[in-house]
Protein backbone atom coordinates (compact mmCIF):
# COMPACT_ATOMS: atom_id res chain seq x y z
CA UNK A 1 0.00 0.00 0.00
CA UNK A 2 1.44 3.26 -1.23
CA UNK A 3 2.56 5.62 1.88
CA UNK A 4 3.87 9.35 1.81
CA UNK A 5 7.24 10.39 2.93
CA UNK A 6 7.11 13.67 4.72
CA UNK A 7 5.89 16.21 2.98
CA UNK A 8 6.45 19.55 4.14
CA UNK A 9 4.23 23.29 3.11
CA UNK A 10 4.63 26.59 4.45
CA UNK A 11 1.76 29.08 3.74
CA UNK A 12 0.74 32.39 4.95
CA UNK A 13 -0.77 33.03 8.64
CA UNK A 14 -4.06 33.72 6.99
CA UNK A 15 -7.42 32.26 6.81
CA UNK A 16 -7.51 32.75 3.59
CA UNK A 17 -5.05 29.66 2.72
CA UNK A 18 -6.95 27.27 4.63
CA UNK A 19 -8.48 26.05 1.45
CA UNK A 20 -5.25 25.49 -0.02
CA UNK A 21 -4.23 23.69 3.21
CA UNK A 22 -7.18 21.16 3.00
CA UNK A 23 -6.31 21.01 -1.46
CA UNK A 24 -3.06 19.70 -0.34
CA UNK A 25 -4.54 17.57 2.23
CA UNK A 26 -6.60 16.27 -0.14
CA UNK A 27 -3.94 15.42 -2.79
CA UNK A 28 -1.79 14.22 -0.04
CA UNK A 29 -4.48 11.75 1.25
CA UNK A 30 -5.10 10.52 -2.11
CA UNK A 31 -1.55 9.57 -2.74
CA UNK A 32 -1.37 7.84 0.60
CA UNK A 33 -4.56 5.85 -0.63
CA UNK A 34 -6.68 6.94 2.49
CA UNK A 35 -10.35 7.07 2.10
CA UNK A 36 -12.38 10.22 1.62
CA UNK A 37 -13.77 10.34 5.47
CA UNK A 38 -9.96 9.74 6.74
CA UNK A 39 -9.04 12.84 4.04
CA UNK A 40 -11.81 15.10 5.72
CA UNK A 41 -10.78 14.21 9.33
CA UNK A 42 -7.28 15.37 8.64
CA UNK A 43 -8.77 18.73 6.54
CA UNK A 44 -11.04 19.18 9.87
CA UNK A 45 -8.38 18.77 12.53
CA UNK A 46 -5.56 20.73 10.27
CA UNK A 47 -8.26 24.04 9.73
CA UNK A 48 -8.94 23.68 13.01
CA UNK A 49 -5.18 23.68 14.51
CA UNK A 50 -4.18 26.52 11.83
CA UNK A 51 -7.52 28.24 12.83
CA UNK A 52 -5.92 28.61 16.20
CA UNK A 53 -2.99 29.31 15.44
CA UNK A 54 -3.87 31.84 13.24
CA UNK A 55 -6.34 33.63 15.54
CA UNK A 56 -4.70 32.63 19.17
CA UNK A 57 -1.11 32.68 18.48
CA UNK A 58 -0.40 34.97 15.85
CA UNK A 59 -3.42 37.61 16.25
CA UNK A 60 -4.59 40.24 14.85
CA UNK A 61 -1.10 41.93 14.59
CA UNK A 62 0.67 39.00 12.97
CA UNK A 63 3.06 40.31 10.22
CA UNK A 64 2.89 39.57 6.69
CA UNK A 65 6.26 37.31 6.57
CA UNK A 66 3.99 34.77 9.16
CA UNK A 67 3.71 31.51 7.87
CA UNK A 68 3.12 28.36 9.70
CA UNK A 69 4.44 25.13 8.54
CA UNK A 70 2.60 22.23 7.86
CA UNK A 71 4.04 18.32 7.76
CA UNK A 72 2.30 15.16 6.00
CA UNK A 73 3.54 11.67 6.80
CA UNK A 74 1.90 8.24 6.51
CA UNK A 75 3.68 5.33 7.41
CA UNK A 76 2.47 1.85 7.17
CA UNK A 77 -0.55 2.25 10.05
CA UNK A 78 1.00 5.59 11.10
CA UNK A 79 -0.28 9.37 10.41
CA UNK A 80 1.44 11.89 11.48
CA UNK A 81 0.67 15.50 11.14
CA UNK A 82 3.16 18.51 12.80
CA UNK A 83 1.85 22.09 12.42
CA UNK A 84 4.73 24.35 13.26
CA UNK A 85 4.77 28.41 13.78
CA UNK A 86 6.48 31.11 15.15
CA UNK A 87 3.99 33.21 17.04
CA UNK A 88 5.12 34.70 20.13
CA UNK A 89 2.35 33.12 22.45
CA UNK A 90 2.88 29.99 23.79
CA UNK A 91 0.01 27.90 24.46
CA UNK A 92 -0.23 24.07 26.29
CA UNK A 93 -3.24 22.77 24.76
CA UNK A 94 -4.97 23.24 28.69
CA UNK A 95 -8.51 24.34 28.63
CA UNK A 96 -12.00 23.52 29.62
CA UNK A 97 -13.63 20.62 28.33
CA UNK A 98 -16.39 21.91 25.92
CA UNK A 99 -19.88 22.12 27.28
CA UNK A 100 -22.85 21.25 25.08
CA UNK A 101 -25.02 23.07 27.50
CA UNK A 102 -23.09 26.36 27.77
CA UNK A 103 -22.86 26.19 23.86
CA UNK A 104 -27.05 26.32 24.11
CA UNK A 105 -27.22 28.63 26.61
CA UNK A 106 -24.43 31.22 25.25
CA UNK A 107 -23.49 32.23 22.25
CA UNK A 108 -20.38 31.26 20.45
CA UNK A 109 -18.25 30.57 23.27
CA UNK A 110 -14.91 28.66 22.18
CA UNK A 111 -13.38 25.24 23.08
CA UNK A 112 -15.08 23.48 19.89
CA UNK A 113 -12.15 22.94 17.95
CA UNK A 114 -9.63 21.16 20.41
CA UNK A 115 -12.46 18.91 20.99
CA UNK A 116 -12.36 17.93 17.85
CA UNK A 117 -8.55 17.40 17.15
CA UNK A 118 -9.16 15.37 20.43
CA UNK A 119 -11.65 13.53 19.36
CA UNK A 120 -10.71 12.72 15.87
CA UNK A 121 -6.82 11.99 16.49
CA UNK A 122 -5.12 9.62 19.17
CA UNK A 123 -2.53 12.05 19.93
CA UNK A 124 -2.87 16.29 20.19
CA UNK A 125 0.40 17.41 21.48
CA UNK A 126 2.09 21.31 21.65
CA UNK A 127 5.52 22.00 22.48
CA UNK A 128 7.50 24.69 22.32
CA UNK A 129 11.28 24.70 21.97
CA UNK A 130 13.90 27.10 22.89
CA UNK A 131 14.24 28.74 19.36
CA UNK A 132 10.32 29.80 20.02
CA UNK A 133 9.01 27.26 17.57
CA UNK A 134 5.44 26.11 18.58
CA UNK A 135 4.51 22.77 17.70
CA UNK A 136 1.09 20.89 17.47
CA UNK A 137 1.59 17.09 16.64
CA UNK A 138 -1.10 15.47 15.83
CA UNK A 139 -1.02 11.10 15.06
CA UNK A 140 -3.38 8.71 14.41
CA UNK A 141 -3.90 5.06 13.14
CA UNK A 142 -4.21 5.01 9.68
CA UNK A 143 -7.60 4.05 7.80
CA UNK A 144 -7.10 2.87 4.41
CA UNK A 145 -9.42 2.69 1.24
CA UNK A 146 -10.85 -0.82 1.38
CA UNK B 1 -14.74 30.94 -4.38
CA UNK B 2 -15.22 29.55 -1.20
CA UNK B 3 -18.71 30.32 0.27
CA UNK B 4 -21.42 31.37 -1.64
CA UNK B 5 -24.63 32.40 -0.30
CA UNK B 6 -27.74 33.18 -1.07
CA UNK B 7 -31.00 33.72 0.69
CA UNK B 8 -34.32 33.83 -0.55
CA UNK B 9 -38.20 33.60 1.07
CA UNK B 10 -40.77 30.84 0.63
CA UNK B 11 -43.64 31.75 2.44
CA UNK B 12 -43.42 32.02 6.04
CA UNK B 13 -39.51 30.39 5.77
CA UNK B 14 -36.23 32.08 5.12
CA UNK B 15 -33.89 30.06 2.71
CA UNK B 16 -30.33 30.24 2.99
CA UNK B 17 -28.80 28.35 0.42
CA UNK B 18 -24.71 27.24 1.57
CA UNK B 19 -22.23 26.60 -1.38
CA UNK B 20 -19.01 25.94 -1.28
CA UNK B 21 -16.65 25.74 2.69
CA UNK B 22 -17.58 26.74 5.84
CA UNK B 23 -14.32 27.52 7.89
CA UNK B 24 -13.70 30.96 9.65
CA UNK B 25 -12.35 32.70 6.78
CA UNK B 26 -15.51 32.21 5.09
CA UNK B 27 -18.06 32.16 8.25
CA UNK B 28 -18.57 36.36 7.96
CA UNK B 29 -21.06 36.59 5.57
CA UNK B 30 -23.15 33.52 6.75
CA UNK B 31 -22.93 34.64 10.81
CA UNK B 32 -23.83 38.24 9.33
CA UNK B 33 -26.98 36.91 7.27
CA UNK B 34 -28.12 34.74 11.01
CA UNK B 35 -28.05 37.32 12.91
CA UNK B 36 -29.87 39.72 10.35
CA UNK B 37 -32.91 37.02 10.53
CA UNK B 38 -32.97 36.96 13.97
CA UNK B 39 -32.85 40.86 14.00
CA UNK B 40 -35.86 40.70 11.95
CA UNK B 41 -37.98 37.67 13.46
CA UNK B 42 -36.79 35.71 10.69
CA UNK B 43 -37.14 32.48 12.49
CA UNK B 44 -38.11 29.65 10.67
CA UNK B 45 -34.83 29.12 8.44
CA UNK B 46 -33.89 26.23 6.03
CA UNK B 47 -30.18 25.77 5.58
CA UNK B 48 -30.07 24.10 1.98
CA UNK B 49 -26.69 22.59 2.63
CA UNK B 50 -26.64 20.32 -0.50
CA UNK B 51 -23.54 22.56 -1.78
CA UNK B 52 -21.86 22.69 1.45
CA UNK B 53 -18.77 20.42 1.17
CA UNK B 54 -16.79 21.10 4.47
CA UNK B 55 -17.46 22.80 7.97
CA UNK B 56 -15.55 23.44 10.40
CA UNK B 57 -15.98 24.72 14.48
CA UNK B 58 -16.15 28.36 13.02
CA UNK B 59 -19.62 27.12 11.50
CA UNK B 60 -20.65 25.71 14.21
CA UNK B 61 -20.09 28.11 16.62
CA UNK B 62 -22.67 30.53 14.34
CA UNK B 63 -25.08 27.70 14.65
CA UNK B 64 -25.16 27.13 18.41
CA UNK B 65 -25.37 30.57 18.31
CA UNK B 66 -28.02 31.34 16.86
CA UNK B 67 -29.88 28.33 17.62
CA UNK B 68 -31.34 28.95 21.29
CA UNK B 69 -32.56 32.24 20.36
CA UNK B 70 -34.03 31.46 17.14
CA UNK B 71 -35.95 28.49 19.22
CA UNK B 72 -36.43 31.03 22.09
CA UNK B 73 -38.82 33.31 19.30
CA UNK B 74 -40.61 30.01 18.35
CA UNK B 75 -38.49 29.04 15.19
CA UNK B 76 -36.72 26.60 13.91
CA UNK B 77 -33.08 25.71 12.03
CA UNK B 78 -33.39 22.88 9.64
CA UNK B 79 -31.03 21.81 7.58
CA UNK B 80 -31.41 19.88 4.25
CA UNK B 81 -29.45 17.51 2.07
CA UNK B 82 -26.46 17.97 4.34
CA UNK B 83 -23.62 16.18 3.04
CA UNK B 84 -21.98 13.10 4.68
CA UNK B 85 -18.45 14.69 6.08
CA UNK B 86 -20.65 18.15 7.15
CA UNK B 87 -22.85 16.21 8.90
CA UNK B 88 -19.79 14.06 10.59
CA UNK B 89 -18.33 17.24 11.93
CA UNK B 90 -22.16 17.78 13.92
CA UNK B 91 -21.83 14.11 15.12
CA UNK B 92 -18.30 14.87 16.36
CA UNK B 93 -19.43 17.46 18.66
CA UNK B 94 -22.59 15.65 19.43
CA UNK B 95 -24.77 18.42 17.78
CA UNK B 96 -26.72 16.17 15.48
CA UNK B 97 -29.74 15.86 17.85
CA UNK B 98 -30.01 19.44 18.17
CA UNK B 99 -31.53 20.39 14.70
CA UNK B 100 -33.72 18.95 12.17
CA UNK B 101 -32.10 17.36 9.02
CA UNK B 102 -34.31 16.95 5.95
CA UNK B 103 -32.84 14.67 2.92
CA UNK B 104 -34.36 16.96 0.75
CA UNK B 105 -35.53 21.01 0.32
CA UNK B 106 -38.79 20.11 0.10
CA UNK B 107 -39.01 18.40 3.14
CA UNK B 108 -37.35 20.98 4.95
CA UNK B 109 -39.73 23.36 3.75
CA UNK B 110 -42.63 21.40 5.66
CA UNK B 111 -40.40 20.60 8.75
CA UNK B 112 -39.85 24.53 8.70
CA UNK B 113 -43.47 26.20 8.30
CA UNK B 114 -45.76 27.44 10.93
CA UNK B 115 -47.77 23.98 10.42
CA UNK B 116 -44.76 21.37 10.40
CA UNK B 117 -42.11 20.46 12.99
CA UNK B 118 -42.95 23.38 14.79
CA UNK B 119 -46.55 22.14 15.61
CA UNK C 1 -7.16 40.75 -8.79
CA UNK C 2 -5.81 37.43 -6.42
CA UNK C 3 -2.32 37.50 -5.89
CA UNK C 4 -0.53 34.28 -3.52
CA UNK C 5 1.88 34.94 -1.20
CA UNK C 6 4.97 33.02 -1.17
CA UNK C 7 3.85 29.25 -0.38
CA UNK C 8 7.14 26.70 -0.04
CA UNK C 9 6.79 22.96 -0.38
CA UNK C 10 8.88 19.99 0.05
CA UNK C 11 8.99 16.67 -1.90
CA UNK C 12 11.32 14.02 -1.67
CA UNK C 13 13.90 14.02 -4.89
CA UNK C 14 11.64 11.28 -5.97
CA UNK C 15 9.97 10.87 -9.35
CA UNK C 16 6.42 9.34 -8.03
CA UNK C 17 5.72 13.06 -6.65
CA UNK C 18 5.89 15.01 -10.11
CA UNK C 19 2.23 14.64 -9.92
CA UNK C 20 2.28 15.91 -6.51
CA UNK C 21 3.95 19.16 -7.55
CA UNK C 22 1.33 19.13 -10.36
CA UNK C 23 -1.67 19.06 -8.17
CA UNK C 24 -0.42 21.72 -5.99
CA UNK C 25 0.50 24.18 -8.77
CA UNK C 26 -2.84 24.03 -9.99
CA UNK C 27 -4.40 24.78 -6.45
CA UNK C 28 -2.06 27.54 -5.95
CA UNK C 29 -2.45 28.63 -9.75
CA UNK C 30 -6.60 28.55 -9.30
CA UNK C 31 -5.96 30.91 -5.74
CA UNK C 32 -4.53 33.38 -7.38
CA UNK C 33 -6.77 33.26 -10.74
CA UNK C 34 -4.53 31.74 -13.39
CA UNK C 35 -6.13 30.81 -16.26
CA UNK C 36 -5.82 26.91 -16.88
CA UNK C 37 -3.46 27.09 -19.83
CA UNK C 38 -0.62 29.00 -17.26
CA UNK C 39 -1.42 26.60 -14.57
CA UNK C 40 -0.35 23.96 -17.65
CA UNK C 41 2.83 25.63 -18.60
CA UNK C 42 3.70 25.75 -14.94
CA UNK C 43 2.80 22.45 -14.29
CA UNK C 44 5.20 21.14 -17.34
CA UNK C 45 7.89 23.72 -16.78
CA UNK C 46 8.05 22.48 -12.97
CA UNK C 47 7.78 18.67 -14.09
CA UNK C 48 10.71 19.54 -16.14
CA UNK C 49 12.71 21.10 -13.23
CA UNK C 50 12.17 18.77 -10.75
CA UNK C 51 12.63 16.01 -12.97
CA UNK C 52 16.23 17.08 -13.89
CA UNK C 53 17.46 17.74 -10.06
CA UNK C 54 16.07 14.30 -9.85
CA UNK C 55 17.75 12.18 -12.80
CA UNK C 56 20.91 14.61 -12.99
CA UNK C 57 20.92 16.07 -10.04
CA UNK C 58 20.53 13.71 -7.34
CA UNK C 59 20.81 10.91 -9.91
CA UNK C 60 20.59 7.13 -8.67
CA UNK C 61 22.16 6.75 -5.25
CA UNK C 62 19.66 9.45 -4.27
CA UNK C 63 19.55 8.80 -0.33
CA UNK C 64 16.40 8.68 1.22
CA UNK C 65 15.69 11.87 3.02
CA UNK C 66 16.56 14.10 -0.15
CA UNK C 67 14.21 16.58 -0.88
CA UNK C 68 12.76 19.12 -4.03
CA UNK C 69 11.64 22.53 -2.12
CA UNK C 70 9.78 24.45 -4.56
CA UNK C 71 8.66 28.23 -3.81
CA UNK C 72 5.52 29.52 -5.46
CA UNK C 73 4.73 33.62 -5.52
CA UNK C 74 2.74 35.66 -7.49
CA UNK C 75 2.89 39.41 -7.47
CA UNK C 76 0.57 41.95 -9.62
CA UNK C 77 2.28 40.90 -12.79
CA UNK C 78 5.30 38.81 -11.78
CA UNK C 79 5.07 35.33 -11.20
CA UNK C 80 7.96 33.56 -9.75
CA UNK C 81 8.76 30.08 -9.26
CA UNK C 82 12.20 29.00 -7.26
CA UNK C 83 13.77 25.10 -7.42
CA UNK C 84 15.63 24.44 -4.57
CA UNK C 85 17.85 21.12 -3.55
CA UNK C 86 20.97 20.12 -2.37
CA UNK C 87 22.16 17.96 -4.88
CA UNK C 88 26.05 17.32 -5.21
CA UNK C 89 25.91 18.07 -8.96
CA UNK C 90 26.37 21.31 -9.73
CA UNK C 91 24.56 23.10 -12.86
CA UNK C 92 24.96 26.20 -14.61
CA UNK C 93 22.16 25.78 -17.18
CA UNK C 94 24.56 25.43 -20.13
CA UNK C 95 23.83 23.22 -22.69
CA UNK C 96 23.78 22.29 -26.65
CA UNK C 97 20.41 23.70 -28.07
CA UNK C 98 17.59 21.10 -29.11
CA UNK C 99 18.31 19.78 -32.58
CA UNK C 100 15.02 18.32 -34.06
CA UNK C 101 16.86 17.11 -36.88
CA UNK C 102 18.75 14.86 -34.51
CA UNK C 103 15.93 14.00 -32.27
CA UNK C 104 14.28 12.48 -35.86
CA UNK C 105 17.94 10.78 -36.70
CA UNK C 106 18.92 9.30 -33.12
CA UNK C 107 16.83 7.64 -29.97
CA UNK C 108 16.01 9.65 -27.26
CA UNK C 109 18.68 12.40 -26.70
CA UNK C 110 17.75 14.99 -24.13
CA UNK C 111 17.82 18.78 -24.19
CA UNK C 112 14.02 19.06 -24.55
CA UNK C 113 13.30 19.61 -21.09
CA UNK C 114 15.73 22.89 -20.76
CA UNK C 115 14.29 23.89 -24.53
CA UNK C 116 10.67 24.35 -22.65
CA UNK C 117 11.73 25.53 -19.40
CA UNK C 118 13.37 28.40 -22.27
CA UNK C 119 10.62 28.55 -24.48
CA UNK C 120 7.81 29.17 -21.74
CA UNK C 121 9.92 31.51 -18.79
CA UNK C 122 10.81 34.79 -19.54
CA UNK C 123 13.90 34.39 -17.00
CA UNK C 124 15.41 30.87 -16.29
CA UNK C 125 18.04 31.09 -14.00
CA UNK C 126 20.34 28.42 -12.58
CA UNK C 127 22.48 28.95 -9.10
CA UNK C 128 24.23 27.41 -6.21
CA UNK C 129 25.07 29.04 -3.26
CA UNK C 130 28.24 27.85 -0.42
CA UNK C 131 26.21 25.87 1.23
CA UNK C 132 25.81 24.16 -1.09
CA UNK C 133 22.03 24.35 -2.14
CA UNK C 134 21.19 24.52 -5.95
CA UNK C 135 18.40 27.26 -7.23
CA UNK C 136 16.22 27.32 -10.47
CA UNK C 137 14.43 30.49 -10.95
CA UNK C 138 11.93 30.10 -13.01
CA UNK C 139 10.65 34.32 -14.03
CA UNK C 140 7.68 35.08 -16.23
CA UNK C 141 4.44 38.00 -16.23
CA UNK C 142 1.38 36.54 -15.11
CA UNK C 143 -1.52 35.90 -17.55
CA UNK C 144 -4.60 35.97 -15.93
CA UNK C 145 -7.98 34.60 -16.27
CA UNK C 146 -10.31 37.37 -18.21
CA UNK D 1 -3.29 6.03 -11.16
CA UNK D 2 -0.82 8.57 -13.01
CA UNK D 3 -0.79 6.33 -16.37
CA UNK D 4 -3.03 3.61 -17.45
CA UNK D 5 -2.69 1.98 -20.42
CA UNK D 6 -4.13 -0.31 -23.06
CA UNK D 7 -3.65 -1.91 -26.01
CA UNK D 8 -5.51 -3.43 -28.48
CA UNK D 9 -5.51 -4.86 -32.37
CA UNK D 10 -8.01 -2.96 -34.67
CA UNK D 11 -7.37 -4.69 -37.82
CA UNK D 12 -3.76 -4.17 -38.86
CA UNK D 13 -3.83 -1.09 -36.77
CA UNK D 14 -2.36 -1.15 -32.99
CA UNK D 15 -4.61 1.44 -30.83
CA UNK D 16 -2.88 2.11 -27.36
CA UNK D 17 -5.23 3.84 -24.94
CA UNK D 18 -3.58 6.61 -22.60
CA UNK D 19 -5.47 7.24 -19.97
CA UNK D 20 -3.68 10.14 -16.78
CA UNK D 21 -0.69 11.93 -17.00
CA UNK D 22 2.81 10.90 -19.03
CA UNK D 23 5.68 12.15 -17.22
CA UNK D 24 9.03 10.56 -16.12
CA UNK D 25 7.83 8.38 -13.45
CA UNK D 26 4.71 7.18 -15.69
CA UNK D 27 6.76 6.75 -18.87
CA UNK D 28 8.39 3.06 -18.67
CA UNK D 29 5.31 1.03 -19.86
CA UNK D 30 4.56 3.47 -22.09
CA UNK D 31 8.05 3.14 -23.30
CA UNK D 32 8.03 -0.37 -23.23
CA UNK D 33 4.96 -0.71 -25.16
CA UNK D 34 6.26 1.15 -28.19
CA UNK D 35 9.23 -0.86 -28.26
CA UNK D 36 7.07 -3.67 -28.48
CA UNK D 37 5.35 -2.87 -31.20
CA UNK D 38 8.23 -1.51 -33.29
CA UNK D 39 9.91 -4.94 -32.29
CA UNK D 40 6.94 -6.85 -33.59
CA UNK D 41 7.09 -5.06 -37.00
CA UNK D 42 3.36 -3.53 -35.73
CA UNK D 43 3.97 0.26 -37.20
CA UNK D 44 0.87 1.73 -37.57
CA UNK D 45 0.17 2.92 -34.64
CA UNK D 46 -2.87 5.01 -32.95
CA UNK D 47 -2.73 6.31 -29.88
CA UNK D 48 -5.90 6.88 -27.87
CA UNK D 49 -5.04 10.43 -25.90
CA UNK D 50 -8.59 11.57 -25.45
CA UNK D 51 -7.72 10.59 -22.14
CA UNK D 52 -3.97 12.01 -21.40
CA UNK D 53 -4.35 14.58 -19.51
CA UNK D 54 -0.89 16.02 -19.66
CA UNK D 55 2.62 14.86 -21.39
CA UNK D 56 6.05 15.92 -20.53
CA UNK D 57 9.54 15.78 -22.21
CA UNK D 58 9.75 12.60 -21.10
CA UNK D 59 7.04 11.28 -22.83
CA UNK D 60 8.04 13.09 -26.51
CA UNK D 61 11.22 11.25 -25.86
CA UNK D 62 9.97 8.27 -26.48
CA UNK D 63 7.56 9.44 -29.28
CA UNK D 64 10.25 11.00 -31.55
CA UNK D 65 12.49 7.81 -30.50
CA UNK D 66 10.31 5.37 -32.30
CA UNK D 67 9.02 7.78 -34.91
CA UNK D 68 12.00 7.45 -37.61
CA UNK D 69 11.89 3.72 -37.14
CA UNK D 70 8.24 3.53 -37.40
CA UNK D 71 8.25 5.21 -40.81
CA UNK D 72 11.05 3.75 -42.33
CA UNK D 73 9.43 0.28 -41.78
CA UNK D 74 6.73 2.15 -43.52
CA UNK D 75 4.06 3.07 -40.95
CA UNK D 76 2.68 6.06 -38.79
CA UNK D 77 1.91 7.09 -35.27
CA UNK D 78 -1.40 8.89 -35.52
CA UNK D 79 -2.43 10.99 -32.29
CA UNK D 80 -6.45 11.18 -31.45
CA UNK D 81 -8.47 13.24 -29.58
CA UNK D 82 -5.36 15.22 -28.13
CA UNK D 83 -6.25 17.59 -25.47
CA UNK D 84 -5.50 21.27 -25.67
CA UNK D 85 -2.74 21.00 -23.06
CA UNK D 86 -0.93 17.92 -24.70
CA UNK D 87 -1.32 19.60 -27.57
CA UNK D 88 0.24 23.11 -26.46
CA UNK D 89 3.30 20.50 -25.69
CA UNK D 90 4.04 19.08 -29.10
CA UNK D 91 3.13 23.22 -30.71
CA UNK D 92 5.90 24.34 -27.74
CA UNK D 93 8.41 21.72 -29.13
CA UNK D 94 8.06 22.07 -33.07
CA UNK D 95 6.92 18.38 -33.20
CA UNK D 96 3.31 18.83 -34.40
CA UNK D 97 4.05 18.57 -38.21
CA UNK D 98 5.80 15.46 -37.74
CA UNK D 99 2.17 13.74 -36.86
CA UNK D 100 -1.10 13.17 -37.95
CA UNK D 101 -3.78 14.64 -35.88
CA UNK D 102 -6.92 13.19 -35.78
CA UNK D 103 -9.99 14.78 -33.84
CA UNK D 104 -11.70 11.09 -33.32
CA UNK D 105 -10.42 7.87 -32.80
CA UNK D 106 -12.39 6.66 -36.04
CA UNK D 107 -10.52 9.48 -38.71
CA UNK D 108 -7.27 8.11 -36.88
CA UNK D 109 -7.91 4.28 -37.48
CA UNK D 110 -8.58 5.92 -40.84
CA UNK D 111 -5.63 7.42 -41.06
CA UNK D 112 -3.40 4.81 -39.75
CA UNK D 113 -5.11 1.57 -41.81
CA UNK D 114 -2.86 0.84 -44.84
CA UNK D 115 -5.90 2.31 -47.77
CA UNK D 116 -5.38 5.53 -45.15
CA UNK D 117 -2.66 8.32 -44.98
CA UNK D 118 0.14 6.03 -45.35
CA UNK D 119 -1.29 5.40 -48.61
N1 LIG E 1 -2.33 27.98 18.90
C1 LIG E 1 -2.86 28.59 19.98
N2 LIG E 1 -2.23 29.62 20.55
C2 LIG E 1 -2.75 30.21 21.64
N3 LIG E 1 -3.93 29.88 22.20
C3 LIG E 1 -4.63 28.86 21.67
C4 LIG E 1 -4.13 28.16 20.53
N4 LIG E 1 -5.03 27.20 20.22
C5 LIG E 1 -6.03 27.30 21.11
N5 LIG E 1 -5.81 28.29 22.00
C6 LIG E 1 -6.68 28.66 23.13
O1 LIG E 1 -7.58 27.60 23.39
C7 LIG E 1 -8.94 28.04 23.27
C8 LIG E 1 -9.82 26.95 22.72
O2 LIG E 1 -9.53 26.75 21.34
P1 LIG E 1 -10.59 26.07 20.39
O3 LIG E 1 -11.05 24.82 21.03
O4 LIG E 1 -10.02 25.87 19.05
O5 LIG E 1 -11.82 27.08 20.34
P2 LIG E 1 -11.88 28.57 19.76
O6 LIG E 1 -10.69 28.76 18.89
O7 LIG E 1 -13.15 28.60 19.00
O8 LIG E 1 -11.88 29.46 20.95
C9 LIG E 1 -8.88 29.29 22.42
O9 LIG E 1 -9.95 30.15 22.67
C10 LIG E 1 -7.54 29.88 22.83
O10 LIG E 1 -7.66 30.62 24.01
N1 LIG F 1 19.53 19.91 -12.25
C1 LIG F 1 20.49 19.44 -13.07
N2 LIG F 1 21.63 18.97 -12.54
C2 LIG F 1 22.60 18.48 -13.34
N3 LIG F 1 22.51 18.43 -14.69
C3 LIG F 1 21.39 18.89 -15.28
C4 LIG F 1 20.33 19.42 -14.50
N4 LIG F 1 19.37 19.83 -15.34
C5 LIG F 1 19.79 19.55 -16.58
N5 LIG F 1 21.01 18.98 -16.56
C6 LIG F 1 21.82 18.57 -17.76
O1 LIG F 1 21.27 19.19 -18.90
C7 LIG F 1 20.88 18.22 -19.88
C8 LIG F 1 19.63 18.67 -20.62
O2 LIG F 1 18.50 18.63 -19.76
P1 LIG F 1 17.05 18.53 -20.38
O3 LIG F 1 16.92 19.59 -21.38
O4 LIG F 1 16.04 18.59 -19.30
O5 LIG F 1 16.99 17.13 -21.12
P2 LIG F 1 17.09 15.65 -20.51
O6 LIG F 1 16.88 15.74 -19.05
O7 LIG F 1 16.03 14.89 -21.22
O8 LIG F 1 18.46 15.17 -20.84
C9 LIG F 1 20.69 16.94 -19.10
O9 LIG F 1 20.87 15.80 -19.88
C10 LIG F 1 21.76 17.08 -18.00
O10 LIG F 1 23.01 16.68 -18.48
Amino acid sequence: MPGVRAVRFSLPADLAYLEVARRFLAVLGDKSGLSPSEVHDIQLVVTEAMTNVIEHGYGPRVDDGAAVDLQFEVTDDLLVLLLCDTAPEAFDGAGPEVDLERYRAERKVGGLGLHLMRRLFDEVGFMRDEAGVNTVRLVRQVRRQS
Amino acid sequence: MSLQLEARQEGEVRVLVLEGELDAQTVGPFDKEMEGCLARGEVRIVLDCRGLAFIASAGLGVLMGVLGPVQQAGGTIVLAGVQAEVRRTFDLLDFSSLFPFADSLGEALRLAAPAGGQG
